[in-house]
């Protein structure tokens, strides 16, 4: 049982990793703000959530770390989508477009620069 | 002597002189408060680690542990720690207040205006013919 | 690098990281204090004073000769200094061997609090804690006498105040599920300080970011009719009176100042309503004086805003 | 509540601070800012006793014994600064009263008197503690509260002094807590006289050394040793002049305090005249302080400039009393330290009565004001003449003493220095005599009257303390010689 729970978590846990590390790799190399920060909400939800899923198999037990990681879960699922909207929102006000055409060349310093 | 023991605080002094050479040398009065948080940092850093043993945990005592670390060194600097926000916080009061009065916060257009003002009284004191002096104690200060 | 908010961001992202080391290495007192203080509200103050002054820094050639020699000059002291210390995490240095064992080892019998860190620094070190709040209070003081807003500033301005973020409705509503919940967080800092890691400090932290939340959702003149200025000025100086008060009531007991052996008859028991009741104060000043400073500096903006 | 003296030094202006903010009437914020000042010296002229008949007194906070609660520990050295501290901020709290008035708007009242009782809490806290740490969080009240108020003065150039000092004062309590942890790292004690007895196991270690100069050097950057004076010109020059009588005459003397403590209680002065150049490093610092600033304050143009470049050159007189390293020298230092205070804390309060009437520290506005305030002036006057060492004043005393430590030691070529860097203080003084003597007014000053009585009572007072201290030595120097024998007696006095 235990070997089983074990699996488990680390397959959540390695998964969770693997989506924080595409995310930060998203984050260097995509062209513009927005699906930056597209990249960014990855780590922060599937990437911590994944991670924090998998810890819960091993907190062992209904003990008082369970519902913590319950409650950090919840929380930080709130937090963070709220965050990226507010981010969003906030460079499309400050006059931010996305770059959508596939013709134009993204051009990297530019986008960097605004990071 | 096994020198690679110390890692730890040679990291802490490399992160120590980054914040203190913000704090000296750059001139925009914000760089210069972060910097001095930096440089704070560091220094809690170095208090920590001495207070650290390999292998034990937090010091909230429980039966399942034996080996605790220190606790000393992390209620000092909770203290310092303390200090340090209420130093920014005051430092923050005071740079926008500065901006108000000069309508700048880099360090050599307030150095330049209080010269100016320097310079006016002086020639209220002693007429144009003192200019040679003023100079001088530009360079003193 | 001349954009300051950038500079700012980066500094509170560099104390989220410290504190994750400081979890590391067994501080998990100062790793929670870090992450309220240094990437909260340290953050959350620079960026209100951001607002005040301009965003991008002049570029300006400076000469770092004399800097770098006195930095450099520091660093060799300090790596001199370095080279006679016990290493790193060794279990006989000086620092573990002389007066923390005490604290290990007699503080449960002595005090009575499984966190260590709790113990001395309300009671073992409770002076320097009362130092310590003395320190915040003062720097209320400091902003409060240099940020004055005037009466008529504020009267006239009363009406003018939008709420800034009246369109954010995600943002609202977010907040308005989530403050309840961070200032009942702050609640259970505060008062479980004892067994687990917190304590009054971190609480007033947090509890103060809760309602900053709140201010810069919903315009400061709204939350200003339930945390009123003066108010929170008495507030400020209840904090330290409080904790103050304990010491004296000790000191009127029989013992000596911030004894806490006197307070009841049970030394553990007094020891216990000691901590409890200055950590409160210790909460109480640092929450007030936070949200203070962070009043003092969006009316700024706001008197910038409407006088012009 | 005898027992409870040494604390209650500390705690009396430490609750009344907060509540200040309660009272919120500036007229009764400041008599009752008067009322606890006074308390604090009643409190230490009560420890002066206890010290005198019982010997050293240590109280231990929260009744935790020594190394492991924080200890008050009062002995002869402490109470002379003490007394001299909470006498100072009484007598310049008496004066304030008119002229915080015409000098800060009236809604800052409250905050000015509360940072002050902070800034007095803060200094006597430095003093009366054993602990190392202690001294840093006591260091860092009295440094915010100097900070707000040199920010309240009136002048913008206050603010700049302030972040000026703002950011050297930091990274001089940021020096003083590295060091600090290395001691700590090294003994694993914070108490001082637990550190003493623990040190000289490892005294020869390269960390002890490293200690000890990361904390003399956060030491010096406080007390504006010369060439880390920057900060102090301006910030006395532009704080109200209140704040700069206050400052003058106490926060440089906690800091030397806090130097003889390292030095004396601390280290031990054989480790620090034997494995360090400290002597040499001091002498050389401390003439080179005295001349430049000197230099500076004979160019200055704004009087509470001047003064404030005198004060860093007076610290050097103290640092040279220090190099000498002998019982005599020390004296020199203790006494010199009062009678600073006395000469300093008269002309800065002279000069804010001044201030008063013609809202102005330029030298050239106190043109033709020596017939129109003749008692103000003469207060200057004679604060001046003591700055510059004539006899019957105390300035004469410490000189004195001073010159007597140097060719004991055998140093007389240092004490033809001294003597000649008098000559540069009579320069400055006469500068300012001319001024306000033989020189017709350059703005209108017919109106201008005699500073307030409240103002003129304490000055004169403190001008007559000048005079009184001149003649009658016994309580200085006594003092002094106590203390002075008490610090050696630890070690022996090997030199």
């Amino acid at each position: 049982m235990e070997l089983v729970l074990d699996i488990i978590s680390w397959i959540f846990l390695v998964t969770g990793c693997f989506f924080c590390l595409t995310g930060a790799v998203g984050l260097l190399r995509f062209p513009d703000f927005f699906s930056r920060i597209h990249a960014a909400s990855i780590t922060d939800t599937l990437g911590a959530g994944l991670i924090l899923i998998g810890l819960m198999f091993q907190s062992g037990g209904w003990g008082l770390v369970m519902p913590k990681l319950v409650l950090i879960l919840l929380f930080s699922l709130l937090a963070s989508t709220t965050a990226s909207h507010a981010i969003a929102k906030a460079a499309l006000k400050s006059g931010l477009k996305p770059e959508v055409s596939s013709a134009d060349e993204p051009s990297e310093g530019e986008s960097s620069s605004k990071l | 002597m096994n020198i690679l023991g110390l890692y730890n605080y040679w990291i802490v002094v490399v992160l120590m002189l980054i914040g203190f050479y913000i704090v000296i040398a750059h001139e925009n009065l914000i760089k210069k408060l972060v910097g001095l948080s930096i440089f704070q940092t560091s220094v809690f850093f170095f208090y920590i680690s001495m207070g650290k043993i390999t292998g034990a945990t937090a010091p909230i005592l429980d039966e399942k542990y034996e080996l605790y670390s220190n606790p000393l060194p992390h209620v000092l600097i909770l203290t310092a720690i303390v200090v340090g926000i209420a130093t920014t916080a005051l430092g923050l009061a005071l740079v926008v207040r500065i901006q108000e009065a000069y309508g700048s916060i880099e360090e050599r257009d307030i150095q330049e205006q209080d010269a100016h003002d320097q310079l006016e009284c002086q020639l209220e004191a002693y007429g144009p013919s003192s200019m040679e002096i003023s100079d001088e104690q530009e360079q003193d200060e | 690098m001349s954009d300051l908010f950038a500079v700012v961001m980066l500094s509170g992202i560099y104390s989220l990281i410290s504190a994750s080391l400081f979890l590391d290495l067994d501080a998990v007192d100062v790793a929670f204090t870090e992450a309220s203080v240094g990437a909260g509200i340290s953050t959350l103050l620079m960026l209100a004073s951001l607002k005040l002054v301009s965003r991008y820094q002049k570029k300006t050639r400076y000469k770092p000769i004399l800097a770098f020699f006195v930095v450099v000059t520091t660093g060799a002291m300090l790596i001199y200094g370095t080279l006679d210390m016990p290493h790193f995490g060794t279990a006989d240095a000086p620092v573990h061997t002389h007066v923390a064992p005490r604290y290990l080892n007699e503080s449960m019998g002595e005090i009575g609090v499984p966190n260590v860190v709790t113990s001395v620094l309300a009671s073992y070190r409770g002076y320097d804690t009362l130092g310590e709040t003395l320190v915040i209070f003062t720097a209320g003081i400091g902003v409060m006498a240099l940020l004055m807003v005037s009466k008529q500033t504020k009267q006239e301005s009363k009406k003018l105040i939008p709420a800034d973020m009246q369109q954010q409705i995600i943002l609202r509503i977010v907040a308005k599920m989530m403050i309840p919940l961070i200032l009942m967080f702050a609640l259970y800092v505060q008062f479980h300080g004892d067994y687990g890691p917190g304590g009054g400090f971190q609480a007033g932290v947090i509890f103060a970011a809760g309602i900053i939340l709140y201010t810069m959702l919903f315009g400061l003149s709204t939350s200003q009719e339930v945390f009123k200025a003066t108010t929170i000025e008495l507030f400020t100086a209840a904090g330290v009176l409080l904790y103050g008060g304990v010491g004296v009531v000790c000191m009127l007991l029989g013992g000596n100042f911030l004894d806490y052996d006197f307070l009841k008859h049970d030394p553990v028991h007094g020891q216990h309503l000691g901590i409890l009741l200055v950590e409160l104060g210790v909460g109480i000043t640092v929450a007030s004086v936070m949200m203070i400073i962070f009043f003092k500096f969006t009316w700024r903006t706001v008197k910038h805003k409407y006088k012009k | 509540m005898t027992t409870h003296l040494p604390i209650l030094q500390v705690i009396i202006p430490l609750l009344a601070a907060p509540f200040c903010i309660f009272l919120r009437i500036p007229r009764l914020v400041g008599i009752f800012a008067i009322l606890v000042s006074a308390a604090a010296f009643l409190v230490s002229c009560g420890l002066l006793q206890q010290v005198i008949t019982a010997g050293t007194i240590s109280y231990k906070l929260g009744g935790w014994p020594a190394p492991w609660g924080i200890e008050y520990r009062i002995d002869i050295l402490n109470v002379y600064l003490l007394l001299l501290v909470s006498a100072m901020s009484t007598i310049v709290l008496v004066a304030a009263q008119t002229s915080i008035k015409k000098e800060l708007p009236e809604d800052r009242h409250v905050f000015f008197y509360t940072s002050f009782l902070l800034c007095l809490t803060g200094l006597l806290g430095i003093l009366a503690t054993a602990d190392a740490f202690n001294v840093f969080v006591f260091l860092e009240i009295s440094a915010l509260s100097t900070y707000t108020m040199i920010a309240l003065g009136t002048d913008r150039r206050a603010l700049t002094a302030s972040y000026q000092y703002l950011i050297m004062g930091t990274i001089g309590a940021t020096f003083i807590i590295i060091g600090v942890g290395l001691m700590y790292m090294m003994t694993g004690t914070l108490n001082m006289y637990d550190l003493a007895e623990r040190l000289p196991e490892v005294n020869t270690s390269r960390t002890v050394l490293s200690a000890f100069g990361f904390f003399i050097v956060g030491v010096c950057l406080k007390l504006a040793l010369f060439p880390l004076h920057l900060w102090l010109p301006n910030a006395y020059a532009f704080a109200p002049s209140i704040a700069t009588a206050f400052l003058a005459a106490t926060a440089t003397k906690v800091a030397v305090y806090l130097l003889i403590r390292l030095v004396f209680s601390i280290f031990g002065i054989e480790f620090v005249v034997t494995v360090l150049p400290m002597q040499e490093i001091f002498m050389v610092l401390g003439l080179a302080g005295i001349f430049a600033a000197s230099v500076s304050a004979i160019y200055q143009l704004n009087i509470k400039r001047l003064f404030a470049y005198s004060s860093v050159a007076q610290i050097g007189y103290m640092i040279l009393g220090l190099a000498i390293g002998t019982k005599l020298g020390l004296v020199a230092t203790l006494v010199h330290m009062f009678n600073h205070a006395l000469m300093k804390a008269a002309v800065f309060l002279a000069i804010g009565g001044a201030v008063y009437r013609i809202h102005s520290a330029q030298l050239i506005h106190f043109a033709g004001l020596g017939r129109k305030m003749p008692l103000t002036m003469a207060a200057i006057v004679i604060g001046g003449l003591s700055l510059i060492g004539v006899p019957l004043t105390v300035g004469f005393v410490s000189k004195w003493y001073l010159v007597l430590a140097l060719l004991e030691n055998g140093w007389w070529p240092v004490a033809i220095l001294v003597l000649m860097s008098s000559l540069l203080a009579v320069m400055y003084v006469w500068r300012t005599v001319e001024w306000i003597y033989f020189t017709p007014p350059r703005i209108n000053i017919d109106d201008v009257t005699e500073a307030p009585l409240s103002q003129l009572i304490p000055i004169w007072i403190l001008v007559l303390a000048n005079i009184y201290f001149g003649l009658n030595t016994s309580l200085t120097v006594g003092l002094s010689k106590m203390a002075a024998e008490s610090l050696y007696g630890i070690f022996g006095g090997v030199l």
